[in-house]
């Protein structure tokens, strides 16, 4: 059990890599950065291989159990005397352990993330070799790693949340990289704030799910899940719970309404958005939902609007990426979109598929990621697609692996992409065909933009600006591209993992995964399995059709795009075209009415309107009510001045004065300091008391 | 034999300024010396507390009391009495360590009357300490009202343009509300001696405990409610809570930079420390009493301006336009985490907020001193004067970060565990207060990413801003402490936890005596209990901590 | 008729407090500072009466040898003397630096 | 007369030895052997103070004694005020010494007639017969009148004297006025007397109507003794026209004596007509209180703003007389104002030492502005200042705050929540004026004049007195709050201050 | 000394009424008048007036003292500085301040309603009724002295030593303020 009972070390190797660099970075040599980074995540991935091996052996003789390691109690005071009332009145304790869990889904996730990240490591040494700030980069990504290894592998809802802020605050550094850059630093907080919203909406499903429970466990949730009989009240609570999780998994997924920081955060290194931004940060919300399966499970109507968030967001984003011109952009948009496969897949009860298709899409996207990023290594940092063309022969390899992975995302059999995404609408047409048509023009529109990509880039015709650039155009380093073969292999065979039984195959991936969706399981085992049917055969088909017609549409469309070359859809329906460049003006929208960012006219609306409303308030209102009482102070002070000044010399000695005399000595009307009358006061006074006293 | 570390404790810094009352002011690095050496010593020996107050923490009661009930003036029955539990063992580490720390980073940042400046602040920490170890309400009274004088003077005389302005708000501001609460203190003292056989007129805090309860059945919901009030105004005052708030960012803004360090990190918790140890346990009836008081109770109440005051503090923070203003609303923010699981009444709201308040003084502490640097550089606190910092100034950039992470709290730091805690106490009582004040959080981020985009990212525009020193090698002591005690707390908060354990408890059983308690053979520590990091040794064995009695109820009768 | 023919204390009173009522408008409402101070003596008169005639009075109900009202109106009276001289004095001293008796010219101190 | 008869004037036949040894000595000494004038009379009230220690011993632990044919009282209250007018004289004349010399009136009748009015403060604290509690008061005030215009060159001394004299004249005719009423109803001059007869007869019958006049009338010659609202208006001149050490002199002596005079009245004779004047006296606390903390606001002369200020506490004080019930009076307030007066003495006393000492060469010093920057002139007065500030605002543990402590105590004590309230608030609004001195002494912008100021050593030791017993009675009170309760006869419980009446 | 109930004599009331008049005329004068010289001549004559009083109200020792010390000592006092002081310049100014419509008012309602609370009785009955008794006037002295001297009964006899302090201070009060050099 040497990798298995020293689980709590993964995350650490990267950790220490980190810490080395926080300390020490400024003064090490690049090499020695490159040696200690890309180290330590090498050594993650070899343990998170022998662990995830231990693990497979270890499981059959344990009731395939999951693995957990505590280390030490991290929140709580261990006593079990630090307690909260749960919803049904009983008492439970505060506690929240650093301890680890091993099991068929972290294992998955595991091992994606530890190997893409290595080769994403290994990549960036390439990339990132003529930027300063080397050290900061490999720093951060290796926070990265273990922020991610942290949420993947925590034992309870408040360790994932950890790591689940990590990976959002690693994000943020490393979209910030470029702090220089406006833009970069305004998606940077872009991105996190966002996340942050997410957030919230995560930590309350976990308080719910903690009151609910009394545990935040993964075991004792799904204990608690599994044991049944619950009040109906009780289910309204954990649709509850389960629709703030799904909030945070939006935050995180990039799911409407939520979507818009992902694709700000191009502004980032293209490592970091391969890394991150389309093959394991944001599949940490697929991970959650489906670590939560069985609270969702319980709450058909979460699960609903899981399944429609998802198609919503997959047409969605794959609209606007039909028309983007920044070749990120159009991954970004399909990241978002694949991403939504995934969530409807989890909506329809197909949790396998889901976490399938997150193990494809991790390749092939990251894959793309990194070619785009060779790309634009080659092209010296230009990313609009307008301005390239005709690059297949210069970087070939870069070419060839991009094409892989084109093939995979565009559901052409043969490749990963076929298996999953077909699985997904398999499964969506089974629960309702509405969500499958949805799926079914997203696989259209994914084809289109995805060949759109390839045609636009490396075969149309040369339309790069300038001379020099093109002059410039080279393969990149070694570093580079064995990564961008690796890939591309796993593009290819990744998908052989789990083919369905309808194409003969074993489903090695769902019988893995059989005892974590247990639930589902269960609950699907009624309905029965009737075996492949000739629907599942005519769509199969049918979505193959789909990848066919939108290669062949964007063949026609672009495959000779020449230097001002006109898009299809605006040629056909300008409007829609402006909306779809434009992103449907969501973020404008948001900008507008939502964060404030824009003035609406000369109102300022949403977060920092209110903000503006709020300091007004504070400094006229409130401070102003303080100092006004000061100011009133002051201010009977000087009425009190004013009234010996004006009432008691002026009316009360001039007055009579005056009336008797007829205004005869205005000039003396300033007179004060007069004996005669405090005495006329002191007068007064004994008359008053007198009065009051002799007649009450 | 009683023992006497808490007076060597309170008594050290001003030892200290006595001290220095003979040395001759032109002598300005001797000065300098002398102060940082008494106030490092006034940090160390409260170290050894640590282990004593350790090896006791689960035991019910006060500890290290000291002195006895109307020694000091026996025809009043005034006491001088000490004694602390977990709640004041850990804000009187936290004093004592930023007294430490804001003393060191005045090193340049005072240049004119360095002497008296050095003899107020030694001043000034005797007296918060004094605050938060007295066991007598009118030696408390004296300390709280007696440190006003040094603050005021360390603002008045070192602070900013309107420091005249800004101190006499923030003496009279505090005043008013503690004379409030003099009169309640009156009251209670008489309603003891009215209801105890034989009649005796007494200050302690824990005489009474026994009786201030019962005023609620004495003399009605509404007495006793106005009651609160008086000590609610100097609380909320103190706090500061919304809407009671506004002379906290004119404090800040001109107190000089230590003195906002310690007015933020020690002095609003003095208020929150005020309502733990006085407001519930001496009105658990108020807090509990249904009746509405403007469509609220008074719970509600205060559960109301609580999140008010997360949320406003918050938004009113994202707009700010000076860097030292912005902290200061955070605070109002923070603290308004703090007062909620205070009120939540519930034990995880009430440790949280312990936590919370620690951990607010040790980041939103560093965060004034991050200002402070800036602003001895370039004397101006505009972030619009900024933007680029972090080219010139990496190690600032750096821990500014942390720091600002720490604030908005982010987990595996400081911040995180405390609200965590908080938010989760008040959810379980009522999950709509959790959820109001979850915003807060979010909008944490928000501000605190803004400025800290707009003042380090980017490129440096303004050329002022080019020829920046980074931080010194004693700037960047004062900041390490606090860095440590960030990462433990967010790491390892355990130790924290296990000293709020029995307090908070027994607090809770005060107030909501229906609340359910530990049973009194719970289930022993799961896992052995680890050593800090910080070398604290652990005197008390899994087994000693599970057979320590749990907290009794005392004070219903 | 018989109550204003048959003069008992009350009329003394009576005519104290009219002596009284003028001593307080001279103080009031006369410039000149000895005026002011006769004005003074006026009120103390007053007050002297009022003693002797509650003399007479209690004399009837306690005996011949009652005289304390007497006594009294004597230190009163003696009272009148001392601050009649301390009063003129004090306004030589003032009138040698201001050259005036009047009172409301004495302004100096005011607010 | 009995031979006990002589030991009761002891204290102040030694006062008018003095004062006449004074003017008989002051003929011989040469013009720069006037300080020895002081020394004499710093004798003089040591050997008084003697005297009245020898009554003490001589009481024995008895309440008190009736002597001079039953005229006067001498119990534990009149000699805790005796003792404080000594110590407040004492500490006058300390400063005296410098300031008389600076001003060239360095004349021995200033301080024959400082003893002579303590003589009569004597009086009015132990008189028990309204005849000679009006003649010391009278005695007092001729002596506190040609004080305040001793500075003979000086216009304002001059205004101020003659202020003080006419308003103090026409008040006391009043009084007297008000006194021969209470004589007219009772048919006696004895306060005893006068209490049981106001009772038994006069309470409830036609008389009634008459009482009260005499109540309102003699109650305004207290009120104006001690410058309560609307009766005020002479203090602020006075103050700040007299010599800055009898300004001192007269904010604690003279008005510790005007307390004495107005607890005997109120307290012994009057206290049948309690019911009439709670309320009276009500509404002069709130309009003192009000009044003279607006007042203070604004005001840039500190001898006047200290004027206002002494003049607000009157206000708190008044309060210690309104707890209680309707007929029954709270002991914890008579408490509050004795040590109220007494801490008062040390405090303000100081603060007008530091502005005593401000006089030098051309600066008169009792402008705010004179304050600026003090701090770098002088650092240990102006940290005393601060002190004498603070603690005039009741900030704990300075003395001050005992005063304020009792006050509010037995309101709270007797249900006046919405009083006691009010009054910790305006003390709270008093801090502002207290803190514009402080914020001058350590704040303002220093003067060019770098120079320390010159402080002569008597009044060093009056500023040492002064604020040692500012800190000393704050911090360690216990040994005056028994000291008050002894002179209230109030029974003493260790760990308890259970009161008996 | 017994005192011995008669009628009153018929001149009582006439006298009385005479000399009030007097008094409250001289005082009226005292204060009207706009030479002080006069003023002061109508204040010997209500001080004269009264002393016939005081009289009437079997105090011949006070009446005495009032005509000595009174008219005889503190108006030469006030004569003396009256002359010394500059007299023309005042009698060409204003003779009341300007305060003088209500100063007249409120004294005048505090005089009314002194005057209103002594007539006002219930049921007819008078405050303080005489006693219809008269004294042998020569031994008011002794009497009065007894108050001030005798050993049993001198109950003023303190007092009448801090009177002495009294004049003692109105002397020395004078002599600073009114000499010039001392």
């Amino acid at each position: 059990m040497l990798f298995l009972g020293h689980i709590w070390l993964l995350p650490l190797f990267p950790a220490m890599g980190a810490a080395i660099m926080f300390f020490f970075g400024r003064r090490l040599q690049k090499a020695t950065v490159s040696a200690v980074c890309v180290g330590s995540v090498v050594l993650a991935f070899l343990m998170a291989c022998g662990a995830v091996l231990q693990y497979v052996n270890w499981a059959p003789a344990h009731d395939h159990q999951p693995y957990e390691k505590i280390l030490y109690t991290w929140l709580g005071s261990d006593t079990g005397h630090l307690n909260f009332q749960k919803s049904d009145g009983t008492r439970a304790s505060l506690q929240a352990d650093a301890g680890f869990l091993l099991d068929p889904l972290s294992s998955i996730w595991l091992l994606f993330v530890t190997g893409v990240g290595m080769l994403i490591h290994i990549y960036s040494t390439g990339y990132m070799a003529h930027e300063g700030g080397y050290y900061r980069f490999f720093g951060y990504l290796n926070l990265f790693m273990f922020s991610m290894l942290t949420l993947i592998l925590a034992n309870n809802y408040v360790l994932r949340f950890v790591g689940w802020e990590g990976v959002g605050l690693c994000s943020y550094l490393l979209i910030g990289f470029y702090f220089q850059r406006k833009s970069a630093s305004d998606a940077a907080n872009k991105a996190f704030i966002v996340n942050r919203i997410g957030d919230a909406g995560f930590i309350l499903g976990m308080f719910f799910i903690a009151w609910l429970c009394g545990s935040l466990r993964f075991i004792d949730v799904n204990s608690f899940a599994h044991a049944g009989h619950f009040s109906p009240e009780t289910l309204q609570y954990l649709t509850t719970a389960t629709l703030l999780l799904f909030v945070g998994a939006c935050g995180k997924s990039a799911q409407l309404p939520l979507y818009v920081w992902l694709p700000d955060a191009m502004e980032g290194p293209t490592p970091v958005s391969a890394l991150i931004h389309a093959a394991t940060m944001v599949t940490a919300g697929v991970y959650m939902v489906a670590r939560s399966n069985a609270l969702f499970i319980l709450a058909p109507k979460s699960m609903l609007v899981v399944a429609i968030v998802g198609a919503l967001t997959a047409i969605f984003a794959a609209s606007i990426g039909l028309v983007q011109n920044d070749i990120k952009r159009v991954l970004a948009y399909s990241t978002v979109s694949q991403l939504g496969y995934m969530f409807l897949a989890l909506g329809v009860g197909a949790f396998s598929a889901g976490v399938f298709h997150v193990f494809t899409h991790a390749f092939f996207k990251a894959l793309l990621f990194l070619g785009a990023g060779s790309v634009i290594h080659a092209m010296s940092g230009e990313q609009d697609m307008r301005n390239m063309g005709d690059l297949s022969e210069k970087i070939p390899v870069t070419f060839r692996t991009m094409c892989v992975a084109t093939l995979a995302i565009a559901g052409i059999p043969g490749f990963a992409g076929f298996f999953s995404k077909d699985e997904i609408l398999w499964q969506a047409w089974k629960f309702h065909p509405a969500l499958w048509a949805i799926g079914f023009a997203t696989a259209l529109m994914t084809s289109f933009y995805m060949f759109r990509l390839l045609y636009l880039t490396f075969w149309s015709p040369s339309r790069v600006v300038s001379h020099e650039v093109e002059h410039h155009v080279h393969e990149s380093p070694k570093s580079m591209t064995i990564p961008l073969v690796i890939l591309a292999f796993f593009s290819i065979f990744a998908g052989y993992l789990n083919v369905s039984e309808s194409m003969g195959g074993a489903k090695h991936i769902d019988k893995f995964l059989e005892p974590v969706f247990a639930s589902v399981t269960e609950k699907e085992a009624p309905a029965g399995e009737s075996g492949p049917g000739l629907t599942e055969y005519l769509l199969m088909g049918l979505s193959i059709a789909a990848a066919g017609a939108g290669w062949l549409m964007a063949r026609r469309a672009y495959g000779n795009a020449g230097k001002g070359y006109t898009e299809p859809i605006a040629a056909a329906a300008p409007p829609l075209y402006d909306t779809l460049l434009n992103k449907y003006y969501v973020d404008e929208g948001y900008d507008y009415i939502a964060t404030g960012r824009r003035k609406l006219g000369d109102v300022r609306l949403g977060v920092m309107g209110l903000a503006e409303a709020s300091s007004w308030f504070d400094s006229h209102v409130i401070d102003g009510a303080v100092n006004a009482a000061g100011w009133i102070t002051r201010s009977t002070a000087a009425f009190s001045s004013w009234w010996d000044k004006w009432i008691i010399d002026g009316i009360g000695v001039n007055g009579p004065a005056i009336l008797a005399r007829m205004l005869s000595y205005p000039a003396r009307l300033f007179e004060w300091g007069l004996v005669q009358w405090y005495a006329l006061v002191m007068t007064a006074g004994l008359v008053g008391f007198a009065f009051y006293y002799v007649y009450h | 034999m009683q023992s006497h570390i808490l007076s060597i404790i309170l008594f050290a810094p001003l030892v200290g300024a006595l001290f220095l009352l003979f040395v001759p002011k032109e002598n300005k690095d001797a000065i300098r010396w002398i102060a940082n050496i008494f106030a490092l010593a006034g940090f160390l020996v409260s170290l050894p507390l640590v282990p004593m107050f350790w090896a006791q923490r689960f035991e019910p009661g006060f500890k290290f009391v000291e002195g006895a009930a109307g020694n000091w003036i026996p025809s009043i029955g005034a006491g001088y009495v000490l004694g602390i539990d977990g709640i004041s063992f850990l804000l009187i580490m936290l004093t004592t360590l930023l007294g430490w720390i804001s003393i060191l980073s005045s090193w340049t940042a005072i240049e004119n009357r360095v002497k008296e400046y050095y003899i107020w602040f030694l001043f000034l920490q005797t007296g918060m300490l004094g605050v938060f170890m007295a066991l007598d309400f009118f030696l408390f009274f004296v300390f709280w009202e007696a440190m006003l004088v040094p603050m005021y003077l360390l603002i008045g005389i070192w602070g900013g343009p309107r420091k005249l302005y800004a101190a006499i708000k923030f003496f009279l501001y505090t005043l008013a509300g503690s004379v409030l609460m003099l009169l309640g203190i009156l009251f209670l003292y008489f309603h003891h001696h009215s209801v105890t056989n034989p009649q005796v007129y007494t200050f302690s805090i824990v005489e009474l405990y026994h009786t201030a309860p019962q005023i609620y059945s004495d003399y009605g919901p509404r007495v006793a409610t106005l009651l609160f009030l008086s000590f609610f105004f100097a609380f909320a005052i103190k706090v500061p809570m919304f809407p009671f708030h506004t002379w906290l960012p004119d404090a800040h803004v001109e107190a000089p930079t230590a003195g906002s360090v310690i007015l933020a990190g020690v002095l609003l918790k003095m208020g929150t420390y005020g309502f733990i140890r006085f407001s519930l346990p001496f009105f658990p009836n108020v807090m509990t009493n249904p009746a509405t008081l403007l469509g609220m109770t008074v719970r509600g109440w205060m559960i109301f301006l609580s999140l008010v005051g997360i949320i406003y503090g918050a938004l009113v923070s994202l707009m700010q336009k000076d860097m030292k203003k912005l902290v200061a609303y955070s605070s109002v923010s923070h603290l308004g985490f703090c007062t909620l699981g205070i009120f939540a009444l519930t034990p995880l709201g009430l440790s949280g907020s312990v936590l919370q308040q620690i951990n607010h003084g040790i980041s939103t502490g560093a965060l004034f001193l991050i200002v402070g640097i800036l602003y001895e550089r370039r004397h101006t606190r505009e972030i619009a004067e900024y933007g680029g910092i972090s080219n010139v100034m990496p190690i600032y950039a750096t821990i500014t970060m942390i720091m600002f992470l720490s604030s908005m709290g982010l987990p595996l730091l400081n911040g995180f565990v405390g609200e965590f805690t908080i938010l989760q106490g008040t959810f379980m009582e009522n999950w709509k207060w959790g959820a109001w004040a979850v915003p807060g959080v979010v909008l944490a981020a928000a501000y605190l990413l803004w400025l800290y985009q707009r003042v380090f990212f980017g490129t440096v525009t303004n050329p002022k801003n080019e020829k920046l020193n980074d931080l010194t090698p004693r700037e960047v002591a004062t900041f390490v402490p606090l860095l440590i005690m960030a990462f433990w707390i967010g790491l390892y908060p355990k130790p924290f936890f296990q000293i709020l354990e029995q307090p908070v408890n027994h607090t809770i059983a005060m107030v909501r005596p229906d609340y359910p308690q530990p049973a009194v053979n719970a289930a022993a520590p799961t896992a052995p209990l680890v050593v800090p990091a910080s070398g604290v040794p652990t005197t008390t064995t899994p087994s000693a901590a599970s057979t320590s009695a749990p907290p009794k109820m005392k004070g219903t009768k | 008729m018989d109550a204003l023919l048959h003069i008992t204390t009350l009329h003394y009173l009576v005519l104290g407090a009219a002596l009284f009522l003028l001593g307080v408008i001279g103080v009031l409402t006369r410039r000149n500072v000895v005026i002011v101070l006769m004005s003074i003596e006026l009120i103390l008169n007053a007050v002297n009466l009022n003693l002797v005639a509650f003399s007479r009075y209690w004399q009837g109900i306690h005996g011949p040898n009652a005289l304390h009202g007497q006594v009294f109106a004597i230190f009163v009276i003696t009272d009148a003397a001392a601050e009649a001289a301390v009063g003129l004095g004090i306004l030589i001293a003032f009138f040698r630096n201001k050259e005036t008796v009047n009172v409301d010219e004495v302004n100096l101190l005011k607010w | 007369m009995v031979w006990t008869d002589y030991l009761l004037a002891l204290p102040i036949t030694l006062l008018t030895l003095f004062a006449l040894g004074i003017l008989l000595i002051d003929f011989m000494l040469p013009k720069e052997m006037k300080w020895a004038n002081a020394v004499t009379a710093l004798i003089g009230v040591g050997f008084s103070a003697a005297g009245v220690y020898k009554i003490q011993l001589w009481m024995n632990g008895s309440p008190g004694t009736l002597g001079m044919l039953r005229t006067m009282l001498v119990d534990h209250f009149a000699l805790y005020f005796w003792y404080l007018f000594l110590a407040a004289t004492a500490i006058a004349i300390l400063m005296s010494v410098r300031y008389l010399e600076t001003e060239h009136e360095n004349h021995g009748e200033y301080y024959a007639l400082m003893l002579l009015a303590v003589a009569g403060m004597m009086c009015m604290a132990a008189g028990f017969d309204i005849v000679l509690i009006f003649i010391g008061l009278e005695l007092m005030a001729i002596s506190t009148y040609v004080l305040v215009g001793f500075l003979r060159r000086d216009r304002r001394s001059n205004e101020a004297a003659l202020k003080y004299l006419l308003l103090g004249a026409f008040s006391s005719g009043i009084f007297a006025y008000g006194l021969s009423l209470l004589y007219g109803l009772t048919g006696s001059t004895n306060l005893g007397v006068i209490q049981q007869e106001l009772a038994r007869h006069v309470m409830n019958s036609d008389y009634k109507p008459v009482a009260v006049v005499a109540l309102l009338t003699t109650i305004t010659g207290l009120l104006f003794k001690i410058a309560a609202i609307p009766f005020h208006q002479w203090a602020p001149d006075a103050y700040e026209g007299a010599p800055t050490s009898i300004t001192g002199f007269m904010s604690v002596a003279v008005k510790a004596a005007g307390w004495a005079m107005l607890l005997r009245i109120l307290v012994v004779g009057l206290i049948p007509m309690r019911a009439i004047w709670v309320p009276l006296l009500v509404f002069v606390s709130i309009a003192t209180m009000t009044g003279a903390n607006f007042a203070a606001l604004t005001q840039t002369n500190t001898k006047r703003l200290l004027a206002y200020s002494s003049i607000a506490h009157v206000g708190y004080m008044l309060l210690g007389l309104i707890a209680g019930t309707a007929t029954q009076l709270s002991p914890d307030g008579i408490k509050g104002i004795l040590i109220y007066l007494l801490v008062y003495t040390f405090t303000n006393l100081g603060a007008f030492a530091v502005i005593t000492a401000l006089r030098h060469r051309n600066v008169i010093g009792d402008e705010l502005e004179d304050l600026n920057g003090l701090y770098s002139r002088a650092p240990v007065e102006a940290v005393l200042m601060l002190v004498f500030m603070l603690s005039l605002a009741g900030i704990p543990p300075l003395a001050g705050f005992w005063g304020k402590y009792f006050i509010f105590l037995s309101l709270i004590e007797s249900g006046h929540y919405a009083l006691a309230s009010l009054g910790v608030l305006y003390s709270v609004f008093g801090l502002y004026y207290y803190l514009k001195i402080a914020n001058a002494m350590f704040m303002g912008k220093v003067e060019e004049s770098e120079e320390r100021l010159p402080i002569s050593l008597s009044m060093r030791t009056a500023l040492a007195v002064t604020g040692i017993a500012t800190l000393y009675i704050g911090l360690l009170p216990n040994r005056f709050i028994e000291m008050v309760n002894w002179a209230l006869g109030i029974a003493q419980h260790p760990n308890v201050a259970r009161l008996t009446q | 000394m017994n005192p011995t109930i008669t009628n009153p004599p018929v001149a009582t009331p006439f006298f009385f009424y005479l000399l009030a008049a007097t008094m409250v005329i001289g005082g009226i004068l005292v204060i009207a008048r706009k030479n002080a010289i006069h003023s002061a001549m109508a204040l010997i004559t209500t001080l004269l007036a009264q002393a016939g009083l005081y009289l009437m109200l079997y105090a011949p020792f006070v009446a005495g003292v009032q005509i000595i010390l009174y008219a005889g000592g503190i108006m030469v006092l006030f004569l003396f500085v009256i002359m010394l002081i500059n007299l023309e310049r005042n009698l060409k100014e204003r003779q009341f301040n300007k305060q003088w419509l209500v100063g007249i008012a409120a004294a005048a309602a505090l005089g009314g309603l002194f005057i209103a609370v002594y007539t006002t009785s219930t049921k007819g009955k008078v405050l303080f009724p005489e006693g219809r008794m008269t004294y042998g006037e020569s031994q008011n002295t002794q009497n009065v002295a007894m108050l001030l001297f005798d050993s049993r009964l001198g109950q003023y006899m303190f007092a009448f030593e801090i009177a002495s302090l009294l004049l003692l201070v109105a002397i020395i009060g004078a002599v600073v303020m009114a000499k010039k050099r001392i």
